[in-house]
């Protein structure tokens, strides 16, 4: 048998670490992903910095047992600061024989593996294409194995729920859980709360989940468990009030919060797609703040209805993931040549074609900035961390709306789903956003420009003296009707992108995030690369190494003094999730001879892969 | 329809733009545009609360020619620019303009979902069964076997009749009429303005240059009466230039049939009377076939319901109503939250 | 349909690829895929020269599960790439499954215009009337007022009967029929091999996670004698366990009732015989209001015509007889040419 | 009265000239295009090199006398290579006040212009926004005025024809082109043999232009002008038989051929856009090559049914321009996925959005590139000349078929609608495309590769035993089957990449169009600029200037010595008709600081404008 955890009885203190990177995996239906909410938000709560990855199958509800229907949910907690959910947990907790399969590759060598054995049945077994059964035997003998009849010891525990035994078996994540919170000293109220608030309606499916998490504790605190406890302080937080956030519901969120930092209703247009939907459900519950979702027929009918509404005076936002992004390129061009403001927001997944829908990528970069025919210049930022997805769908809305301009936002499957402890920032500290229909006749034609944005004026219709015509035809400069002249042309597209390229002054320099103002290596990254790197640079520098980070937000137009940053350095190296495309345009734009580092499997940068990067780079 | 209720009185002039008209000498476009600038002083919404929406084509050039707001977008996505209006502002009047391939070939789709929803737009597609701008290629209301530059040896599609398709789709508001004929064309338009919700108005337009005499077998002076029939709720389906002729549908068989009053012992209570409440009568109406039955003119079906755009409005309102207006430093902080 | 005459005995499991299948357990789409490979090997098509193409969705994973050619494309354009198929290979047996998302919502118009051509595909829609590989959001058939993730006051648009859109597309054969239905299923999958010309067949899906118990109102054991009937080409509108309910037109008003035999002096000469061939029949046995009128199951309509790739074929064939084989060195010098 | 030419006897023989460039402008209804061609075809037969521009309304026919109705065909014909329609026409041709207004700023100082006064009306002179007659008066004294009331003169040649007023004057074109074959002394023969096929059914229509042309020779002839005649003698072609061929016929003529040389049917799915819809309009004419063409609903349809066509085995291509190419993308991104065959024609016209449908542009390159969402590799090729275009056509097929990858071949309005005179090629010479069909059951999976080019097996439906499923979703690298290994993404994206890398090794280097293999400066285009640019290079170095051209007809993968010859020159300049961006691929791929010469007018580059900026290049 292998080296597996004496059952003993164990009274020791816990031991103080700074942070662990813990792995629940399951079956679809083992309930893993509430799991590791219920663990994020206790180790929130107890002040603890951390990052989650939840890792879905494709299948909605694959079939039990299956490798394909395994679902993860990994996070890194710790007392430190966290950017990351960490490159290979420490525990990991394997409901079924299928979950360990496919992770226990990821399990640092020593590291601490529960496996529920009741679920390790000969038809499972075959499923997960095991021989024999893995937990006897020598196979784990590299890691601390925990093997537990988890199924056994829940139904044992709920059986005075009167639950059936289907039902109760369902309550074995709760019972892991409480596992997990006996090993790292965690209290049971926040989930025991939870849990009163979610099962209000069935008392007895509360009362057997609660007894399932206390069951679960109590195996550890009482019986028999040789394996040592640990108690993770809280981090050092700025003041303010917290909460757990994911990308999706930040992007959500920081539209409502646009719409009200403007005074302008906002109309999202959106089709659903994965991994895009959560945001037109979270922004359908929020119609008292006068925003109006509308699930359309597709991904260019979501596209024009926003743009219509952009039209009309309204914030226009379109939601949706690549395959989707290419659907909607003619219509963005309209919104290129119609000068009116648009937010179109891509939560990239892993490609081409349908790809992998749950896969998160960052191969969308290209299509934003080329992606439709003629000279179409588009303003393109991107979110670096799930929080930060608020701040900068805030941003797109404030540059859509002040630049008469589609404003393209990047994000993706890894920050959209993925969560972070977020300060809740004070209303009052959010930028305001000065939404100018025109009204004057005097003067105006549709394209008559603010002279110092070349914002053309937004009229809308309902205003007297106003009524014009605009189309997708070349307009003149000087009266907006439609012209074919040469020289109007060569004009127009000049203006457009002139425009665009304005942006840079009203918009942050780049800045560094960690380490000094020049050194021999940047590494700059931009989107949910940013927490990867950021440790792996930390990691670096503790190492002594000389090397910075900087973190691109925005990528068209690019900061001011973003060749002269980068000129600091005697090299720059560019991670990407993808076959490197920032990089091309930093070399095409700059002549910057930057390196990159292109990784495409569908999965974020571990911090171990870039710091190797480094290292070669900077030790070279 | 909006409710806003005009301040001025107004004129064809307040219709028309300053933009020179880019149509072909002779194209059916014109006569409808007269139509259209004539009627519209009369509906009672101002200028600028008008918006002339249009897709790409000869047709969609239409909105550079009225003197309210208008959007010339792209290619069948007209539908869609529309709702978003409309959704975004309820009190706009929004207008649609289309073609049989903007409207029914790249954006059928979309057109479908219009209608379905009930969107409260006026529709109003301008069927001359070719691509005109793009210089003459069959479109999916042209004839099968139709040479054109594309098809030389003509068409191989069975074509779509409009009505048909909106039927199809749950339009609220189904009419036909013909460019050349402003009376009843000028009072088509009326209808759908007055209609509480989305309408759908087919428009036979001759091209002249790339289809010329499309529709002269029933729009000729000398054979329209023999070969229309103009459908007015609660009368009988009767036509001919002394209305002798009649539909008959036989109840044992469900087959319609051209009878003449006064021949084999037909009276008036042997002819169908149009009812506008009825789709399945007006499908069949609509599937006539021709020359064995006259072209049926006029409003097939019209019965009002919910408009897409209340009821998006409505969720707005109730919402604000039953959560409050909304108040963002408490989203920020609803749920879990903790303090440092 | 193909020609195509098979020269081996055919069983389920030639039906039957090696792919595990990834629906959630207790999905419709089992039912349906059991029966379409229980009633394959009776169509004599060996599997080499079928393909199923399909878009995307729970429903559109289908190909995946057929030992036959697949293609499993992307989303709302499986009739594009089936009528490429088609035409490009006339004599390959083409099936398309598609959702009610997938084929109406996002793929609308190519349905459209799929079934107007008369493409000799035959359509599967399985329509469960949500959005189920997205995790639930509703459809363009979902009822008005679905409560889902992106409507959580519910859904402010009107559905759409994929039989009605169907017949308003013109298509040649439209059905309906229920997943777990297997005989009534397999007869109607049998039909439509056997239209020779492009079909449309809805299936009426459950769908378990995330729109359970959509149908079970006329889909559930005890009462689906009452509120199904079946449609038979010839035969008398009956239903109900002991078939002494029946639909009757008027004739005045142009309206369906639901009359019991024996009552009120009713005998089945009121009742409509219905046929297959009669379009505007089929119109309105589609668009009856449930529950107060029973769900039709069966072949609505029913007529062979010229299909599009005959035509386009033919168009090939007659150019060859007509000019002969194509000459490259003749083109190249067509027209005029000089030598230098 | 302007320095008027005239009328009096004039019977000299003509002088010798190189070369002339003529420009006809009139109304929509004028028949200035069929004048155009017909004029062309004449200086073909005669030998002359020539080039020519032709340059609609927008639309369809625009109302008599309005400056947007114009519709201008300039030609350029020599005795020397011409490269160019030409720069500024040595010959007006105005028809009516609207088109001399908008032309007569092109027509070299002192150059003739020939002027239909009786079509200077008050009306026609009020639509120009005349206020005065221009052919009064002085306004007219920097050219050689012949005023001509060509109106009358047509009416009276063609008196006996029995035609209605306006019918015959509608001859005023033949009258007009008798007039320049009078001019440069050409026959009247191909024209009057060119009426007889033409008009066959209607022989007072071909009575009376034929008498039209007649007449205006006869006036240049007999009567009464005082201005020189010209010969212009035939160029120095290579031996061969010649034609006339438009860039999109050539395209058509392509296609055919290479369905031809490989032996395997052509379905084209197409929707008319203006510039392209010629080439179905073509293609739909040679049914008798085995060639289906299909119309369809949309741009998106037109993709996913020659898809479909490629699946089952056939060379599936489908034909667009900008907007229709936006809404394509995602059906290509399938067809990369799916690793299928499939031509992608994309004539280019100036955007963005709607633009200007009848101007030329060359802004799509990126959106070719680099316009789908993921990583989406597909080989991009473009022509340079209408000839060209029959060349990179049959091109496109066998690299489609070869490397089983969508292909886009891009062209323009420019290149689609112009003609130039072309060699017929003898049909053995062109190349063989072998199209192999896997029909070997052993070893088979769909993704198995060719080692060398790493094309997977084209299997078809209808082969016994290759029964397979493929899809958009990533596919396993060993079985194709779905997977969503990360590795496996990994790999299967690095071999998307290398399969379209590796096209490099089958496609000729990049050679020396003009001048020498080093020096001061090369001028590097690619697509439509080709003429231009040749033409200012030969031209500049006639002035000694140390300059040459290249040209790109393989934008992706490029030739494989294009790092090596670009570095041989001191400075690279790329004009482009866009802004910029085949520089920034240059510069983002090779580092290689080209200089970028962009112009965006919807119209070609004249040559001085190139001349102008090589010496500026070179001379500095
Ligand atoms: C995406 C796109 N595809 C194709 C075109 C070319 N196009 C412009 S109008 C048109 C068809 C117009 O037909 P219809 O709607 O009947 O209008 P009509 O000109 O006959 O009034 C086409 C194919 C385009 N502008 N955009
Ligand atoms: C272009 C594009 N847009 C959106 C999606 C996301 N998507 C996949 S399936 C689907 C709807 C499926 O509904 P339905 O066709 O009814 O199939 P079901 O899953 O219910 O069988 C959606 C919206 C996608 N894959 N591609
Ligand atoms: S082409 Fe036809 S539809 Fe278009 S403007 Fe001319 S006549 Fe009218
Ligand atoms: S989500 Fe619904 S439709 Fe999809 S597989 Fe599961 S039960 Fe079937
Ligand atoms: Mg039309
Ligand atoms: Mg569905």
């Amino acid at each position: 048998m292998a080296e597996a955890v004496q059952a003993r009885s164990s009274s020791k203190a816990p031991s103080k670490i700074r942070g662990a990177i813990v792995r629940f995996a399951g079956d679809s239906g083992d309930g893993m992903q509430i799991t590791g909410s219920q663990f994020t938000s206790t180790a929130a709560m107890l002040g603890n910095d951390l990052a989650t990855f939840p890792d879905f199958p494709a299948e909605i509800r694959a079939p039990a047992g299956t490798l394909y229907g395994v679902s993860g949910f990994q996070i890194n907690f710790s007392s430190d600061d966290v950017f990351t959910p960490g490159d290979r947990p420490d525990v990991l907790v394997a409901m079924n024989p299928a979950a360990l399969k496919t992770n226990l590759a990821a399990l640092k060598p020593g590291g601490l593996l529960v496996a529920n054995s009741g679920a390790f049945s000969a038809g499972n077994l075959k499923k997960a294409g095991y021989a024999e059964n893995p937990l006897d035997g020598d196979s784990m003998s590299a890691y601390q194995l925990l093997s537990i009849d988890i199924s056994k010891a829940t139904l044992l525990a709920v059986a005075e729920s009167g639950l059936s035994t289907k039902e109760a078996n369902r309550c074995k994540n709760f019972w892991t859980l409480g596992l997990m919170y006996w090993l790292y000293n965690r209290p049971l109220e926040p989930t025991l709360r939870w849990l009163d608030q979610k099962f209000k309606k069935t008392p007895d499916v509360l009362a057997a989940n609660a007894a399932a998490l206390k069951a679960g504790h109590a195996y550890g605190e009482t019986a028999e468990i040789s394996h040592e406890r640990y108690d993770v302080p809280p981090a050092v937080h700025e003041k303010g009030t917290y909460r757990n956030i994911s990308g999706n519901q930040a992007t959500a969120w920081g539209l409502v919060a646009a719409s009200q930092l403007s005074g302008t209703g906002l109309v999202l247009g959106s089709y659903p797609i994965t991994p895009a939907s959560d945001i037109l459900h979270e922004l359908s519950r929020h119609k008292n703040f006068g925003v109006t979702t509308l699930q359309v027929e597709d991904e260019i009918a979501a596209a024009c209805t926003a743009i219509g509404a952009s039209y009309a005076g309204k914030i226009g936002v379109t939601t949706t993931s690549g395959p989707g992004m290419a659907l909607k390129m003619e219509a963005i061009g309209l919104a290129v040549s119609t000068e009116l403001p648009l937010v179109v927001i891509n939560i990239q997944r892993a490609g081409p074609s349908t790809g992998m829908p749950t896969k998160t990528e960052q191969a969308d970069l290209f299509q934003a900035l080329y992606g439709r025919n003629g000279e179409s210049p588009v303003c393109v930022i991107a979110a670096a961390t799930p929080g930060d997805c608020f701040y900068m769908a805030i941003e797109a809305v404030r540059l859509a709306t002040k630049y008469m301009t589609p404003v393209i936002l990047l994000s993706d499957g890894y920050l959209g789903n993925g969560a972070e402890p977020w300060k809740i920032p004070d209303v009052s500290s959010l930028p305001k956003i000065e939404v100018k229909h025109r009204t004057e006749v005097e003067g105006f034609h549709p394209f008559v420009r603010d002279p110092e944005t070349l914002a053309r004026a937004w009229a809308v219709p309902g205003t007297p003296g106003l009524e014009h015509r605009i189309g997708g035809i070349e307009k003149s400069f000087d009266s907006g009707h439609i012209s074919y002249s040469p020289e109007n042309h060569q004009k127009m597209s000049e203006t457009r992108a002139a425009k665009i390229a304005g942006i840079a002054n009203d918009i942050p320099e780049l800045g560094i995030e960690e380490g000094e103002a020049s050194g021999k290596l940047l590494v700059l990254g931009w989107g949910s690369t940013y927490g990867s790197i950021r440790e792996a640079v930390r990691r670096s520098r503790a190492r002594g190494l000389s090397v910075s980070q900087a973190h691109l937000r925005y990528l068209n137009p690019m900061p001011k003094n973003f060749v002269e940053l980068l000129s600091r350095f005697d090299k720059v190296l560019i991670p990407e999730m993808n076959m490197g495309q920032l990089v091309k345009i930093v070399r095409g734009e700059h002549l910057i001879p930057a390196e990159s580092y292109a990784k495409i499997e569908g999965m974020p940068f571990t911090v171990d892969e870039i710091e190797q990067r480094i290292s070669q780079l900077v030790e070279a | 329809m909006s409710n806003v209720v005009p301040t001025r009185n107004l004129t064809r002039a307040d219709f028309s733009s300053d933009q020179d008209i880019r149509w072909c000498p002779g194209c059916g476009d014109y006569a409808i545009l007269a139509t259209v600038q004539r009627t519209m002083p009369e509906l009672g919404v101002l200028p600028e609360n008008m918006v002339w929406v249009s897709g790409i084509g000869c047709s969609s050039r239409f909105p550079y020619y009225m003197n309210t707001y208008g959007f010339h977008t792209i290619h069948g996505r007209a539908p869609g620019i529309a709702t978003g209006i409309k959704v975004a502002n309820p009190d706009l009047t929004v207008w649609m303009v289309t073609g049989d391939g903007d409207g029914l070939s790249i954006g059928g789709n979309h057109l479908m979902h219009c209608l379905r929803r009930n969107v409260d737009i006026n529709i109003l597609l301008f069927n001359n069964r070719i691509y005109g701008l793009t210089k003459g290629q069959y479109s999916p209301t042209s004839e099968t076997g139709k040479i054109t530059k594309s098809t030389p040896m003509g068409s191989t599609d069975n074509p779509l009749d409009p009505v048909v398709f909106a039927l199809g789709c749950n339009a609220s508001f189904v009419a036909r009429s013909i460019d050349v004929e402003a009376k009843h064309l000028g009072q088509m338009i009326t209808r759908a303005a007055n209609h509480r919700g989305g309408t759908f108005t087919e428009i036979y337009q001759n091209c002249n240059v790339f289809n010329d005499e499309a529709f002269e077998a029933f729009r000729a002076k000398d054979v329209k009466d023999e070969r229309q029939i103009h459908l007015e709720h609660g009368k009988p389906l009767l036509f001919g230039a002394d209305k002798r002729k009649g539909l008959r549908l036989d109840p044992k068989t469900f087959k319609l049939s051209v009878v003449t009053l006064g021949e084999n012992g037909m009276t008036e209570s042997d002819i169908l009377v149009h009812d506008e409440t009825n789709q399945t009568l007006a499908y069949m109406l609509a599937r006539m076939p021709f020359p064995q039955f006259p072209v049926a003119l006029g409003v097939f079906y019209a019965v009002e319901g919910e408009t897409y755009n209340a009821r998006t409005e409505q969720q707005v309102n109730f919402s604000v109503d039953k959560q409050g207006k909304g108040d963002l430093t408490k989203l920020l902080n609803s749920g879990e939250t903790w303090t440092v």
